[in-house]
C-alpha cells in the first residue's frame, strides 16, 4: 500500500510511565491480551506501567447505548483522571477503542465547550470531594505497542512470515471506528490510513492488505448487538466486511478494538451456523488476533497464555504457519494446569484436537 | 516616456492583460515564475462548453504577445509587490508605474482527501491527470487497458470544511460534464457516472451541453458526493455514496476515477498581501476592492487584480476580466 | 416553530454536530445503519434543522432514530464539518428526557439496555461482566464462550489473580468505596435521573400496552427480542 | 342453351371461395356476439329499424353519400364504382331475364351474359344500357387511377399505404371492367351487337382485326375478365374490400342499438372491417399534419389491429381528438375501438391496486353544487380562484369535492387502457359524491365532465361542465355580467366538444361578456391542443409543435384573448402563443359587475 | 446448521449495488425513453402529484431506483400513479412522465 500519509498524523506518545485503564470487552473476551500488554511493556521493555484496582469502567457501553448521560460519563472520566493523579502518573493508556474516543471527545469537549469541564469539576467534587488534573498524554494501548514496534521486532522470536515459503503473511487490520474516526489526528495515520496496526504488522514482516470495506465498521453498534432483536444488523456488517476481505485470502485478521475483535470472530461462527458460509483456508475460518496476542506471538509467547484458546475459530492453523511450536494438549487446561473439558466442535473448527482429548478422557 | 505596468503572471489574464495594456500605449511586462507562457492552459486539452482547443487560444495569445513584442520575463518569481515596485525572488526590484497582479490559483491537491486514495489507488485520477492524458492522446487505466466504467467526483476540494475550501470552484461542473462526454466518446461502451451535489451551469451553453450529455451521451448523474474509495481486487475502485434522490446508499465499482479538482488561492497569497497590504477574502483569494464596482482593482491604489487571483473563473472570465483591469490601470497611470 | 430544536441545541453535542447541512449524503454513503435499516443520517439532520416541531416530535417517536450504531463513520467525513452521529445522541437524549422513546418499538429498547447494562455498572463498576453474557441469550457466542461461561474461575483465573476478587487484574471486583463513588456520580450528574425516567416511561408504555404488572420482566424481555421486521 | 365455358372456372372458384368466408366471417362474428347484442338484434328486426337500415345501406353503402361531403370528386368515384357495378349486376340480371324469362340461369350465366346470348335478338335497349353504366363504372376506376397520382384534386393530401394483399386485390379490381370491356367488344366485333360503347369498339375491331386474331382474342379476353373476377373475389374477404360487404351488417346492427365498449367485442368484427381504407381519416390527423408520423392514423391502426399485428407504438400514439371520427364514411367508432384495444394491451386486473383509496377520505361539509376542480385545473389557479369568484357572485353553497379525500376522475387511466383500474376511481368518488348529498356536480375539467357523464353511476345528480354551469347562472340572473369590447377566440376543447357535444355554451357565455371571433377550424372540425392525456407517446417538443400550429389558427383570428374551457388545453396553448390564454371562467369572473 | 435458534437473521443490505445489479431493464428503459435520463432531480413531480400527495409515493424515487437498477416493488409503487398527468406539466425537463409510468410498467410487469 502506498500510504506515506500516516507520517502526517503523528501523534505523541509517552515513552515511560503509564496509567493503565482495563477494557471490559477486552478483560471479559481477551484477558490473556491485557496481561501480555502489561508483559510486554514491563518485562520485555522494562517500562513502569500501574494497573490500579480502583479504576473502573469509562461507561462508554452506557454512553453509547444512551443510558449514560454526557455528564455522567464526563464525571466518571474525570474520576479517572482524578485517580491518575493521585497515583502520580500523567500518561493515561487505555485498552479499549470506545474508551479511547470516549476520553479524547471528552477532552476536546472540554476544550470547546469549557463551561462542560467546570460542569463537570462541579460534579466529581460534589459526588466524591476529587478534582483533577487533565493527562499530559491519552494513548490507546495500541498506540504503545506502535511506538515500540522497533523494540519489539529486535526481539522477535518469529516473524510474521510463512515459516516454509517465506512469503510474508497476508494481514487484514482492522481499526475499530472510535480510534481515529471521531478525531482524525489522535490516531496514527488518521482515520482513512491508519498506520497503528499496520505499522506494528510491516515491521514484524508482514504484509497488510487493504480491501474495500476495510474502513467498515465491525457492526457492534451497540444497542444494535446488546439488544438481540437488532443483531440482524451487527452480523450483517461484519458479514459484509468478511465478504469483502474473503477474495484476499488473508492469513489473519488483527482488530485494535476488543469488540472489533470479539465480532470478527464469533461472528464467523454464526454466519456458519446460520446460512452454513464458511470463511478462510478450507472453510475452518479467518483467525482474528488482537495487537497484543499478535505481539505476544512475535516475542515468542505461548499461544496459551496469551489466551488464544478463547477464539471461537482456532488460531493453530496461523501457529503452524508461522512456525510456532505448541503443545495441542495443553490447549484447555485450567489455571492448575488440570484438564477442564473442551469446547463443542463448531462447522469453523478445525483442529483434530478431538483424538488428543479422546484419548486423555 | 511610456508608461510601465508589471504585470505578475503569464497565464490567459496576464498576457491579455499585457495585450490590452500595449494596446493603449503602455510599456507591459509580464513576470511569470514558470519557463514559459500559458498558465494552467498549457495543461488544458479542450475548453467547454465549445471543445474548443486549449492549444488553439493559448498558440493565438502566445502569437500576439510575440507580434506585439510584449517583454516577458519567465522563470521570474516574484516575492513583493509595492504600487510602484516588484521584487524578485533573486533580489532584483523592477520598478514601474503600476502593478496587474494575475497570479492565478493553485490546483486543489486531490491527495488531500484520502478517503479517495489518490495517489494510493493506480485507478483514481484527478480531472488535471485527465486533460495531460487527452493531451498525450493515451487515455487508459493504469494498466493500460480501456475503461468500461468510469465515475468522476464533483467538489474535490471545493465547498469542503474538511480541507478548509468553502468556496464553489464554479468551473469544475461544467468540467465534468465536458470530460464525462469526452470520455464517453473515446468509450462509448463504458457507463460514466458523475456524482455530484448540485450542477452549477451558469455560463452560456453549460446547461445545453449538461442536458445533452444526459439526453444523447447517455451519462449517469448521480445527486450525492462519494464517501470514500477503496481498492478491489481486480484492481478497481470501488465507491460508496448516497444515492440521496433515492434516499438509499450506492456501491459500485469503477476503473477509472476522476476527481473534479477545483481551485484553491495560491499559497504566497498570503506572503504578497501581507507585504503589500492586501486585503484577502476568508477563502485565501485576493479580494477586489468590491465586487461590483471595482472588482479589478484592489484595496491599495495601483495594484489591480486579473483572472483567478480572486476566486475560480473561467477562461472566458479571466480573459474578460483581464482587459477590465488593465484599463483601470491605464487610467490610473494616465491621471 | 423551533421548541424542539432549542431543547436540543441545548446539547454540546447538537452544538458540535450540526451546523448546515447540504445534503450531500456522504454520511448516509458509509453509514453502517443505512445499509441494513430503512435510514439516513442525512435525512435527520436535514429534518432536524428544518428546526420544524412537527418533524422533530416525530422523529423523537419513531424507530428511525434508534437505528444507528453510533460507529461515528459520518463524522471525519462531513464536508461541512456536522456530526450526524452526534445529532442522533441529542435527540436520543431528548426522545428519552421526554418520554417519546416508549413510542417506538427500538426505542423501548432502552429500558432493555439500561437493566442489563446500566445496573450492571452501578453493581460492578463496569459495563460487561462474563455472567452478563448468558449463553441462551448470546448463542452468537458460540461453543467456546460456553466452555468459559462453564469454567470461567478456571479460564479467567489463568490470565488474572483476582478474577471476582479485590486486587488489580483483569475482571476484579471493584472496591466498596470506587463503587460507591460510581454511584454517586451517577446521582449528582443525572445518571440516575436518567434511568428512573427511563423505567418511569417504560412502566407507563408497558401498561398502555396491556402488561398488568408494567415494565416487569416479561416486559424487558419482549422489548429484547421484538422484531417486527418493518425496519428494513 | 348452355352456361358454361372453362373461362368461367376463375370466377366460379373466387365466388364461391368469397361466398363461403363471408358465411362463415358473418356466422362466427354473429355467434360470438355477446348475448346482450343478440338480443338487440333480435328485438329490432322486426321493426322500422330496419326499414332505416336499408335506406342507410343505400345512401352509404351505394351512394357513399358521407363521401361526397368530404369531396364530391371522391364521392363520385366511390359512387360509380360502388353503384356503377351494382347497377351492372342488378340491371344485368334483368336483362338474363327479359332474354330469356324467368328461368334459372348460373351465376355465370347472368355475369358472362354477352358471351352466352351471341346466339338471341339483341335488345338494344339493354346493350345501350348496360355500355352506359359500364361507361360510368369505367369513369370511377380512371378516377381511381387519377387519384394515385394527383390526390389533391379529390381534396386528400395523403392516400394509404396500402399492403401486398390490399395491392393485388386492387390491381384486380381495376383490371375487371376494362377487361370486360374488352371482353365484350370482342364478342361484339366477331358476333355484333352491343350497344355504343362496346358495339362501337367492337365494329372498329371488326374492320381492323382478323377473324383468327379476334378468336384468339376473345378467349384470352374472357378468361383474363374472369380471372380479375376470380383473383378480386378471393382476395376480397382478406383484403380491405371486405369492407364492401361488411359495412352492410354494420349499419343494420348498429341501427339496432349495438355498439363497441370499453372491452373488446364480436361487434368490432364488424366495425375493424368495414374499413376501406378510405384514408380520409389520415389528413385530419394533427399527428401527421403537424409531426409528420404517418403510420398511427386510424387506418392504419384498424389494419393493424385486423391483422393481429397492432403494437403498442401504434395504438399508444394517439389524442383521440376524434377529429377522423368526424369524418369517417363509414362511422366507425375509432376512439371506442382504440380504447378497447389498449384495454387489451394495458389492463391488469388487480385487486390490489389502489387499496390505499380506503382511508385517504378527509372531506367534511355539504352542498347542493359540489365542484370537482379536476387535477388539471389545480394547475390552473386562476380558473380555481375565477370560480370561487363566480360562485360567490351567484351567492352558491358549493362543496368543492376534490379539495380533500378526491381523486382523479379515472378517465386518464381509462384512455390508457387501464380500465379496471378507472373503475376503482369511478367507484370511489361516485361515493364521495353521494355521501356529500349534491344534486350538480360542477367540473372544470372536460376529461373529468366526459367521464362523470359516461361512466360514473350518479343517479339524482347533474353533472355540468362550468361552461353550462355559468351560461345558467347567467340566464338566470343570478350573475350580472358587463359587455366589453374585449376581442376573443375560442378554442374548443377535444372532450367537450367532440367529446361531449358541448360547443354553444361556451360561445354563448363568450359573447355575453365579449366578441368572439371563430378560428378556421371550429366546432367539430377544432383542432386538437395537443397535450391530450390520450397520448402517452409524443414527446413535449412534439406538444409544443401541435400547440404553436394550433396558436397560430387562434391567433389567426385577430382576436386579443384566446378563450378555452379545458385546464389543459390553456397550459398546452399558452406554451405555443404570446397571447393571452384565460379559462373561460376567468373572462367571465373578470366582467362580474 | 439452523439446530441453533439465534433469534435474529443476518440483515439484509439495502445499499444500491450497481455491481450487482442487473441494469438490462433500466438500459432498455432509457434507449426507449432516453430523455429519462435528463432528470434533474428537481422533485416538481412528486410534489405536484395526486396519488404522491396520498401516498408514500414519490415517482421520483422510484425512477431513478430503476434507472440504477432497483426494480423491486417499482412495478407495485407505479400501480399507485392515476396518471392524471400533472407531473408532465410541471416538468422543467419537458419529460414525458406519464410516458415513463407507462414505460415501467411494461417493462417490470413481468418481475
Amino acid at each position: 500500500m502506498k500510504r506515506r500519509s500516516w507520517q502526517e498524523y503523528q501523534k505523541e506518545i509517552a515513552d515511560d510511565h503509564y496509567y493503565y485503564a482495563r477494557s471490559c470487552i477486552r478483560q471479559n473476551f481477551f484477558p490473556g491480551s491485557e496481561k501480555a500488554f502489561i508483559d510486554i511493556l514491563t518485562n520485555d521493555l522494562g517500562k513502569d506501567l500501574l494497573d490500579d484496582p480502583k479504576h473502573s469502567s469509562c461507561t462508554g457501553i452506557g454512553y453509547h447505548s444512551d443510558i449514560v448521560p454526557l455528564e455522567t460519563i464526563m464525571t466518571v472520566v474525570a474520576r479517572q483522571f482524578s485517580l491518575m493523579n493521585e497515583a502520580g502518573y500523567e500518561n493515561f493508556v487505555t485498552s479499549c477503542i470506545t474508551s479511547f474516543g470516549i476520553y479524547t471527545e471528552i477532552l476536546a469537549t472540554w476544550h470547546e465547550f469549557p463551561e462542560t469541564e467546570e460542569k463537570t469539576r462541579e460534579n466529581l467534587f460534589k459526588a466524591t470531594g476529587r478534582e483533577f488534573r487533565k493527562p499530559a498524554n491519552v494513548a490507546h494501548t495500541s498506540d504503545v505497542m506502535f511506538h515500540f514496534r522497533d523494540e519489539i521486532a529486535a526481539r522477535a522470536k518469529h516473524r510474521l512470515v510463512n515459516a516454509v515459503t517465506g512469503e510474508p503473511l497476508r494481514v487484514v487490520e482492522h481499526i475499530g471506528c472510535h480510534y481515529a474516526k471521531i478525531f482524525p489526528k489522535s490516531g496514527i495515520g488518521g482515520s482513512e490510513f491508519p498506520y497503528v496496526l499496520a505499522g506494528m504488522i510491516e515491521s514484524w514482516g508482514g504484509e497488510v492488505v487493504d480491501y474495500p470495506e476495510r474502513r467498515h465498521c465491525c457492526g457492534f453498534g451497540f444497542r444494535n448487538y446488546l439488544v438481540q432483536a437488532n443483531r440482524g444488523y451487527s452480523i450483517a456488517n461484519s458479514h459484509k466486511k468478511l465478504e469483502s476481505m474473503a477474495p484476499y485470502k488473508p492469513d489473519f485478521i488483527v482488530a485494535n478494538c476488543p469488540g472489533c475483535a470479539m465480532f470478527l470472530d464469533k461472528w464467523q461462527y454464526a454466519i456458519a451456523e446460520m446460512e452454513g458460509t464458511t470463511y478462510g483456508q478450507n472453510g475452518h475460518g479467518i483467525p482474528v488476533l488482537t495487537y497484543e496476542e499478535m505481539a505476544g506471538l512475535v516475542l515468542g509467547y505461548d499461544p496459551w497464555a496469551l489466551g488464544i484458546q478463547m477464539h471461537q475459530v482456532d488460531v493453530e492453523p496461523l501457529l503452524d504457519k508461522m512456525g510456532i511450536e505448541y503443545d495441542p494438549a495443553a490447549k484447555y487446561l485450567g489455571r492448575n494446569g488440570k484438564y477442564i473439558g473442551k469446547p463443542e466442535s463448531a462447522v469453523v473448527n478445525c483442529c483434530p484436537t478431538d483424538t488428543i482429548y479422546d484419548i486423555r478422557e | 516616456m511610456k508608461k510601465r505596468i508589471i504585470v505578475i503572471g503569464g497565464g490567459v489574464a496576464g498576457m491579455q492583460t499585457a495585450l490590452r495594456l500595449a494596446e493603449q500605449g503602455i510599456e507591459p511586462v509580464i513576470v511569470e515564475k514558470e519557463p514559459e507562457l500559458g498558465g494552467k492552459l498549457r495543461g488544458w486539452h479542450v475548453l467547454f462548453p465549445t471543445f474548443t482547443p486549449a492549444e488553439q487560444v493559448l498558440t493565438d495569445l502566445r502569437r500576439r504577445i510575440n507580434e506585439r513584442g510584449i517583454e516577458v520575463m519567465t522563470s521570474t518569481e516574484v516575492v513583493g509587490l509595492e504600487p510602484r515596485s516588484v521584487a524578485l525572488a533573486d533580489g532584483r526590484r523592477l520598478t514601474c508605474d503600476s502593478v496587474v497582479l494575475a497570479s492565478g490559483s493553485t490546483l486543489f491537491d486531490a491527495s488531500i482527501k484520502e478517503e479517495y486514495g489518490y495517489g494510493i489507488y493506480d485507478n483514481v485520477f484527478t480531472s488535471a491527470d485527465l486533460e495531460r492524458m487527452f493531451n498525450e492522446g493515451r487515455v487508459a487505466k493504469a494498466d493500460g487497458s480501456a475503461p468500461r466504467r468510469i465515475a468522476f467526483l464533483h467538489c474535490v476540494g471545493s465547498r469542503d470544511e474538511k480541507v478548509c475550501q468553502q468556496h464553489c470552484s464554479k468551473v469544475c461542473c461544467v468540467t465534468g460534464v465536458k470530460q464525462a462526454m469526452e470520455m464517453k466518446r473515446l468509450f462509448p461502451e463504458a457507463d460514466v457516472f458523475n456524482f455530484y451535489m448540485d450542477i452549477r451551469m451558469f455560463g452560456p451553453g453549460y446547461e445545453e451541453l449538461y442536458r445533452e450529455a444526459q439526453q444523447s451521451y447517455n451519462i449517469h448523474f448521480v445527486r450525492g458526493r462519494i464517501s470514500e474509495a477503496s481498492p478491489t481486487l481486480e484492481g478497481r475502485v470501488q465507491i460508496k455514496a448516497e444515492d440521496t434522490l433515492t434516499g438509499r446508499p450506492l456501491r459500485m465499482s469503477v476503473d477509472m476515477l476522476v476527481l473534479l479538482i477545483g481551485m484553491r488561492a495560491n499559497d504566497d497569497n498570503a506572503r504578497l498581501a501581507d507585504g503589500a497590504g492586501l486585503q484577502r477574502a476568508r477563502s485565501g483569494f485576493m479580494a477586489p476592492r468590491d465586487l461590483f464596482l471595482g472588482n479589478v482593482a484592489s484595496n491599495v491604489d495601483g495594484i489591480f487584480y486579473a483572472g483567478t487571483v480572486t476566486a475560480p473563473k473561467t477562461i472566458g472570465e479571466s480573459l474578460n476580466e483581464a482587459t477590465a483591469a488593465a484599463d483601470a490601470a491605464v487610467r490610473y497611470v494616465e491621471a | 416553530m423551533g421548541k424542539y430544536f432549542d431543547m436540543l441545541m441545548e446539547d454540546v453535542r447538537m452544538r458540535e454536530g450540526l451546523n448546515a447541512c447540504m445534503n450531500c449524503g456522504v454520511c448516509t454513503g458509509v453509514c453502517p445503519a443505512a445499509e441494513f435499516y430503512n435510514y439516513d443520517p442525512r435525512q435527520i439532520v436535514s429534518i432536524v434543522q428544518s428546526r420544524d416541531d412537527e418533524a422533530i416530535e416525530a422523529l423523537l417517536k419513531s424507530d428511525t432514530i434508534w437505528y444507528c450504531g453510533e460507529c461515528m463513520s459520518c463524522r471525519p467525513r462531513c464536508p461541512r464539518g456536522n456530526t450526524p452521529g452526534y445529532v442522533i445522541q441529542a435527540l436520543r437524549t431528548l426522545s428519552q428526557k421526554l418520554g417519546f422513546f416508549v413510542e417506538s418499538e427500538k426505542g423501548r429498547q432502552q429500558l432493555a439496555l439500561k437493566r442489563i447494562i446500566g445496573e450492571n455498572i452501578l453493581r460492578t463498576g463496569y459495563c460487561i461482566v462474563p455472567r452478563l453474557v448468558k449463553p441462551e441469550l448470546h448463542p452468537e457466542q458460540g461453543t467456546v464462550w460456553q466452555w468459559i461461561y462453564d469454567h470461567d474461575k478456571e479460564v479467567y483465573g489463568q490470565f488474572s489473580p483476582s478474577y471476582m476478587r479485590h486486587g488489580a487484574g483483569a475482571l476484579r471486583r471493584i472496591d466498596d468505596e470506587s463503587l460507591a463513588e460510581i454511584n454517586r456520580i451517577f446521582e449528582v450528574s443525572g445518571g440516575s435521573e436518567m434511568f428512573e425516567t427511563i423505567e418511569k416511561h417504560s412502566d407507563r408504555k408497558a401498561r398502555e400496552m396491556g402488561y398488568e404488572e408494567g415494565a416487569d420482566q416479561q416486559y424487558m424481555m419482549d422489548v429484547f427480542t421484538t422484531n417486527s421486521n418493518e425496519h428494513y | 342453351m348452355t352456361f358454361y365455358a372453362p373461362f368461367c372456372l376463375p370466377f366460379i372458384l373466387g365466388a364461391a371461395v368469397m361466398f363461403l368466408t363471408l358465411a362463415w366471417k358473418w356466422g362466427k362474428w354473429l355467434w360470438l356476439l355477446p348475448r346482450r347484442d343478440k338480443m338487440r338484434l333480435l328485438r329490432g328486426l322486426p321493426t322500422r329499424r330496419t326499414l332505416q337500415a336499408v335506406g342507410e345501406v343505400i345512401s352509404e353503402s351505394l351512394l357513399h353519400r358521407r363521401i361526397f361531403r368530404v369531396n364530391p370528386l371522391l364521392g363520385y368515384m366511390h359512387m360509380s364504382l360502388a353503384f356503377g357495378w351494382f347497377l351492372l349486376i342488378a340491371v344485368g340480371w334483368i336483362e338474363t331475364i327479359a332474354y330469356l324469362g324467368f328461368r334459372y340461369v348460373p351465376l355465370q350465366g347472368h355475369v358472362f351474359f354477352k358471351y352466352f346470348a351471341t346466339g338471341l335478338a339483341h335488345k338494344p335497349v339493354f346493350d345501350q344500357l348496360m355500355d352506359l353504366l359500364l361507361l360510368f363504372v369505367l369513369s370511377g376506376v380512371a378516377l381511381a387511377w387519377g387519384k394515385r397520382f394527383y390526390s389533391r384534386a379529390m381534396g386528400l393530401k395523403r392516400t394509404t399505404k396500402h399492403v401486398l394483399g390490399d395491392r393485388v386485390a386492387l390491381s384486380a379490381l381495376w383490371f375487371i371492367f376494362p377487361a370486360r370491356l374488352v371482353a365484350e367488344s370482342t364478342t361484339c366485333a366477331i358476333y355484333g351487337g352491343g350497344g355504343f360503347l362496346t358495339g362501337g369498339i367492337g365494329g372498329w375491331m371488326a374492320d381492323h382485326i382478323g377473324i383468327m386474331p379476334l378468336l384468339t382474342m376473345e378467349s384470352v379476353a374472357w378468361w383474363f375478365y374472369s380471372s380479375c373476377l376470380g383473383i378480386f373475389f378471393v382476395a376480397l374477404p382478406f383484403s380491405r374490400y371486405m369492407h364492401i360487404f361488411t359495412e352492410i351488417p354494420l349499419i343494420f346492427l348498429r341501427r339496432y342499438g349495438i355498439r363497441s365498449g370499453e372491452k373488446e367485442s364480436s361487434f368490432d368484427n364488424f366495425q375493424v372491417e368495414a374499413c376501406s381504407r378510405c384514408g380520409i381519416c389520415i389528413d385530419p390527423c394533427q399527428l401527421q399534419s403537424v409531426l409528420g408520423i404517418n403510420d398511427v392514423q386510424s387506418v392504419y391502426f384498424l389494419r393493424d389491429r385486423r391483422y393481429n399485428h397492432l403494437r403498442l407504438q401504434v395504438a399508444d400514439n394517439c389524442l383521440m381528438c376524434g377529429r377522423c371520427a368526424e369524418r369517417c364514411p363509414v362511422d366507425i367508432d375509432l376512439n371506442t375501438l382504440r380504447l378497447n384495444s389498449r384495454d387489451t394491451m394495458h389492463n391488469v386486473p388487480d385487486e390490489r391496486r389502489y387499496g390505499y383509496f380506503k382511508g385517504v377520505d378527509r372531506s367534511s361539509g355539504e352542498g347542493k353544487v359540489g365542484y370537482f376542480a379536476g387535477c388539471m385545473t389545480l394547475l390552473t389557479p386562476r380558473t380555481l380562484s375565477a370560480m370561487t369568484t363566480i360562485f360567490e357572485a351567484a351567492g352558491e353553497e358549493v362543496w368543492w369535492a376534490d379539495r380533500e379525500g378526491g381523486v382523479c376522475c379515472g378517465r386518464p387511466l381509462k384512455l390508457a387502457g387501464e380500465t379496471d383500474s378507472a373503475r376503482k376511481m369511478m367507484k370511489y368518488n361516485a361515493e364521495l359524491f353521494r355521501k356529500h348529498g349534491i344534486t350538480t356536480l360542477v367540473t372544470s375539467c372536460p376529461i373529468c365532465l366526459k367521464v362523470f357523464r359516461e361512466d360514473y353511476d350518479l343517479p339524482g345528480i347533474e353533472v355540468l361542465h362550468h361552461s353550462e354551469y355559468i351560461l345558467r347562472l347567467i340566464r338566470a340572473g343570478r350573475l350580472k355580467l358587463e359587455h366589453g369590447s374585449t376581442r376573443f377566440t375560442y378554442h374548443d376543447p377535444c372532450e367537450l366538444g367532440r367529446g361531449s357535444g358541448i360547443y354553444d355554451e361556451p360561445r354563448a357565455v363568450i359573447e355575453a361578456v365579449g366578441e368572439l371571433f371563430e378560428p378556421a377550424s371550429t366546432r367539430e372540425n377544432a383542432l386538437c391542443c395537443g397535450s391530450s392525456v390520450a397520448n402517452t407517446a409524443i414527446s413535449d417538443g412534439q406538444q409544443v409543435q401541435i400547440a404553436r400550429s394550433v396558436a397560430t389558427e387562434l391567433e389567426a383570428t385577430g382576436a386579443e384573448v384566446i378563450v378555452t374551457a379545458c385546464p389543459l388545453c390553456k397550459k398546452a396553448i399558452g406554451r405555443g402563443t404570446q397571447r393571452q390564454v384565460r379559462d373561460l371562467s376567468e373572462i367571465v369572473a373578470a366582467s362580474i359587475k | 446448521m439452523a439446530a441453533i435458534n439465534f433469534g435474529y437473521t443476518i440483515s439484509k443490505p439495502r445499499v444500491i449495488d450497481l455491481d450487482r445489479n442487473n441494469l438490462r431493464k433500466s438500459d432498455e428503459i432509457l434507449r426507449e425513453m432516453p430523455e429519462l435520463q435528463t432528470c434533474i432531480g428537481c422533485g416538481a413531480c412528486t410534489a405536484i402529484c395526486t396519488a404522491g400527495n396520498l401516498t408514500s409515493f414519490n415517482f421520483r424515487r422510484v425512477h431513478t431506483l430503476v434507472r440504477r437498477g432497483e426494480y423491486q416493488g417499482a412495478y407495485e409503487e407505479m400501480n399507485k400513479c392515476m396518471l392524471c398527468g400533472k407531473c408532465r406539466l410541471v416538468c422543467p425537463r419537458g419529460i414525458n412522465t406519464r410516458g415513463v409510468v407507462m414505460l415501467i410498467k411494461r417493462k417490470l410487469g413481468d418481475f
